[in-house]
């Protein structure tokens, strides 16, 4: 836990820490293989690749024969990690990642990279805003989007750990780090990131960063504030809710997703079987964004500290 | 592993047919016309020596790999693993009930002997590339059989697939496709023409045989054709006629995905038995059970 | 809303009177194109077909160009209604609707036949469970589960009315009868069934019926409840849903889905931005069923009239 | 409508070059390689006579539709559409910026011009025969045309549409293939090949041509034998090089998806212009202005 005041220290993109985590765990375990679809320089399943040339497989444009592909290699023992942007992995490989890997329960790793609208210029075809309701909407799926480098080479290697599906979102611009090395990272335990008392932002991804900095303004005004950085989102941490509910009882959930079928759904359907408690939303809503510079979009699209400290205000207010 | 004699292939072929119908009629659901068509080739696969594999080391790594594409068409496959002793021949009979291992489409992990859930048309082709590329990476030399239904092949990811198996030089990797003319809402030639599909799997760089897929020795033969082949995967088309072997469901579509009635069910088994229903038990219990004890074990 | 005791009175299929609505619409409107990917006798979209061969299009098994067709018929001035299976339909043609039907926000009609797990004996691969959370993830759709044919028959004619994109859920067995027609139908809008005090059951497709057959019993205990038909998920109606938590002080939510991303996600995330309160689910979990007879799938995987009983009692005990 | 001159052609393929490359460096991101060799594909179209739209009435139900499968290739499009007065040519200069139309990969109702949302690969053969399809409808005599990647076609969906486009017998559709045998990872060649790709489309029932690409003219003559073609829809194999016209961009797939920096910017302008900054100016005034004014219009 963070107890000092935060700075933000830029790290690599969460991207370029999957490829290295990926690397490391080729040289462990060479049932590790890895397949990607034409976006292996951008994923960073290419610093896999370069070492690996026979455990990897730039199989081209094709998303579907991908996934069905990991599906026969775990099948037959091997511990398949593909990648592809987040976007194309998830929306074209859906009835695949359902028959192939999590009906049967298999260990494929799914590494969606370019998640959320901060990837920026290329736009929406490319940007995911929909692959946490998607691989949540996978049963047996762990889901996972790690907020900086630290925390997602500990997801990496928590994934190899784990038998059975698990999806990791990664994202392209540098993140600011969050976490001290090493992390004590378990998936389904969230990590509180600072501690607080009248309010609980529940945050992952780049958000977490910015959780952090909305938490500090609103001490200045006085707003004590729990952070918890929800990596997982499922299987969700029930009692890291049920506790900041209790003592805390209000909450801003903040994502870089549209509102449906994400972090926030998953809270907000936790804490009603629970202690139900005021929400605010910080995410994308019910539409698309735009091309832009990942700061200019997410500033127009409302998912920065600023927004943080909007939503927080709100909901302290109605608690 | 030697092939027995074509009578006792095509008496084998008759007995699925046989357990096929009589499970689909308990149902009173399931795909009896595309389970008949693929009797031979399944007959062919499990019963003629072709596939490696032992049915009570389900998980042998050396074993040759059979996926159903196709998976509506599983009551046959059921038929094929029960009399292979991958689980008791009876429970066939209680397909698609509650807590029934008989599931309506293939599910790989409840099933003893399924390698693969389909049931969504399109992904086995590529779940076939993932076991050989697997068998290549640790030196295996098995084999990986997939069979797809022709209406099937209009799905774009058996394309994907098939480019894919063709540039990896697959030669461990058999397609058998039971071209039997006919999808779910008719013929295939009216809804979505897959002709030619000689050029077409050959454009994708296959070798492609062509067969008549009720003729069990032929299947045979192009199946070990395709083991011989080298440096590309095979695409065997199976000529094959819908709801083969039933007067009433051969060329007509209505059984597609229907079962027969009781009295229909009796109509069958006796065109299936030449008329006798006691010949049906008999001649499965000799054809199969005698089979059974003659062929070689694998050594896992 | 039905005032005297509720007698399930069976009728048709959705799919079925979804099919007999499309065949009036083809009449009034040539504009108005169908395509199936094989599956044309189960969706019903044949009823449409043989009167109109010309507007219909069976294109074979090809869920993914099918959308894509449709996204073109539509920038064209079209109005196509597509149908499958909903696990196809969504699952392998979900790209391609959130690029050439949501984010152009096109004139596109998305019928998923065979919802749930009432399908019974075929099985997992063709039970769609995943489908309003995936519709939902899909910005500027409307997603809509009616409950009965009276339902059904208004919904498509108000999918044709609308200029947007529309899903429709339709089920495959013999749906019980909740609604009287002429029916006051409107996208967004709740129907109360019956009305109630101490607890909202909020349900949609055939667990509607579920939902009376429980509240009778209910009542017969001294328990006061309300039925919501919540036939649309997206957008939900809020004041239907915070006028309820206020009178009532706490919910049911029953569906034949997944818990994660269906009505319960949304009705949890909207109640936490209104006036929390404690909420039970009646759905799928986190998991697939199997084959099996609609009945005993549903008694076993926990969706039926008793299964409401029992959260209702817990959830009252809470409140 | 006539073709002016294979040279004016051949300048203002030079002319939106240099718009597409000046964008992408304003920008600091996009792709050169891509849309470089398209050029002479988009030139031919919007320029050479074939597409019959008008820029003032972009809904016009008889237009012929343009669709950029291959969506990261948008601002040669741009540049097409710019010059050819959809909006006002300097709006390009706004690529990939905030609050922009001109957004990365193009988006249908929001960019006057473009015709579907593009950027997931795979998808704008489909939406073309949606478009198609409705013109048969209604009677209509409009065609579709419909750029692809190389990289591409290995999406299972293009052969789904292919297989339908060439099943329905869409004669008012044609495809071109931007044949520049490079990837976003490397060479198609090496990833995963699609050759042999005329035997592909040809076994799919299209008509296939194969052209260079870079000749203005021969792409021309090939689209108006697509016109004259009937019973079937038409494969273009355009044989391009990708980052086409500037010397370190040409096969060199670094270029893929890398914007150049200003210097590499003001050498590739050079290059386009035979070393004269100020001529590319001159010459796109003339060559396109003039072109835009002497072209009949459509009655819409
Ligand atoms: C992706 C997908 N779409 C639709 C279906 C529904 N369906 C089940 S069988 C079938 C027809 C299959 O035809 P074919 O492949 O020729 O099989 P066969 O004739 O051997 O029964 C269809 C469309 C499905 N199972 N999967
Ligand atoms: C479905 C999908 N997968 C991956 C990408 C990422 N991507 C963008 S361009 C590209 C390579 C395209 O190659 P090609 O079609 O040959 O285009 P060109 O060479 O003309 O640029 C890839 C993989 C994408 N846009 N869509
Ligand atoms: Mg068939
Ligand atoms: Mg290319």
């Amino acid at each position: 836990m963070l107890s000092t005041r935060y700075t933000p220290r830029i790290g690599r993109a969460t991207r370029e820490a999957y490829g290295d985590a990926l690397l490391e765990l080729g040289r462990k375990n060479r049932d590790v293989v890895a397949i990607d679809a034409d976006l292996a320089k951008s994923t960073f399943s290419w610093t896999f690749g370069k070492h690996f040339p026979e455990r990897f497989f730039n199989i081209g444009i094709q998303e579907a024969n991908m996934v069905g592909i990991a599906s026969g290699l775990a099948s037959s023992g091997k511990i398949p990690f593909i990648s592809s942007f987040a976007a194309f992995a998830l929306c074209k490989g859906f009835d695949q990642l359902r028959m192939g890997a999590a009906y049967p329960h298999l260990n494929v790793k799914v590494a969606g990279s370019h998640g959320g609208i901060s990837i920026g210029e290329d736009g929406v075809s490319q940007q995911s805003v929909e692959d946490v309701a998607l691989a949540c909407a996978l049963p047996g799926f762990i889901v996972c989007i790690p907020a900086d480098e630290v925390s997602m080479t500990a997801a990496v290697h928590a994934a190899a750990a784990h038998r059975g599906p698990v999806y990791l979102r990664l994202g392209r611009p540098k993140a600011a780090i969050v976490h001290d090395a090493p992390l004590d990272f378990v998936f389904g335990r969230a990590i509180t990131v600072r501690d607080g008392d009248a309010l609980t932002i529940v945050a992952n991804g780049l958000l977490v960063a910015q959780a952090l900095m909305a938490a500090e303004r609103l001490a200045d005004r006085g707003i004590s504030v729990r952070v918890l950085d929800m990596h997982t989102v499922k299987p969700i941490d029930v009692d890291a809710l049920t506790r900041a509910s209790r003592e805390t009882g209000a909450f801003v959930v903040a994502e870089e997703h549209l509102h449906h079928g994400g972090l926030g759904s998953v809270v907000a359907a936790t804490l009603a079987q629970t202690v139900p408690a005021p929400i605010a939303f910080v995410n994308l809503g019910d539409r698309y964004a735009e091309s832009g510079k990942p700061d200019d979009l997410l500033r127009k699209y409302g998912m920065t500290a600023d927004a943080i400290v909007t939503a927080a205000e709100s909901v302290v207010r109605q608690r | 592993m030697p092939s027995p004699p074509v009578e006792q292939l095509e008496s084998i072929a008759r007995t699925l047919r046989v357990h096929a119908l009589r499970a689909i009629a308990a149902a009173n659901s399931g795909h009896p016309g595309g389970s008949l068509s693929a009797a031979e080739i399944v007959t062919a696969l499990y019963f003629g020596g072709v596939l490696q594999h032992d049915p009570r080391n389900p998980d042998w790594p050396d074993r040759d790999r059979f996926i159903l594409s196709k998976g509506h068409g599983v009551p046959i496959l059921y038929a094929a693993l029960g009399e292979r002793g991958y689980f008791p021949v009876d429970e066939i009979m209680t397909l698609r009930q509650v807590n029934s291992r008989m599931q309506g489409h293939p599910v790989q992990g409840m099933t003893p002997g399924i390698e693969a859930s389909t049931g969504s048309l399109g992904q086995g082709l590529s779940i076939g590339i993932g076991h050989a590329i697997a068998g290549r990476l640790d030196g295996r030399h098995f084999r990986t059989y997939v069979v797809l239904g022709d209406g099937e092949c209009q799905e774009g990811q058996v394309w994907e697939a098939a480019m894919c198996a063709g540039n990896y030089e697959l030669d461990t990797l058999c397609a058998i496709v039971d071209w039997n003319r006919f999808q779910l809402d008719g013929a295939v030639e009216d809804i979505q023409s897959l002709e030619p599909m000689r050029e077409k799997f050959a454009s994708f760089k296959w070798n492609v045989l062509e067969v008549d897929g009720h003729d069990v020795q032929a299947v045979l033969e192009a199946l070990n054709a395709a083991k011989a082949e080298r440096g590309r995967p095979t695409c065997i088309i199976a000529h094959t006629v819908k709801g083969k072997g039933v007067s009433f469901m051969e060329h007509n579509n209505e059984f597609h995905g229907k079962a027969p009635t009781g009295e229909q069910l009796q109509v069958a088994l006796a065109q299936l038995n030449g008329g006798q229903e006691a010949g049906v038990r008999g001649g499965r219990r000799d054809g199969v059970r005698g089979l059974r004890e003659q062929s070689p074990k694998p050594s896992p």
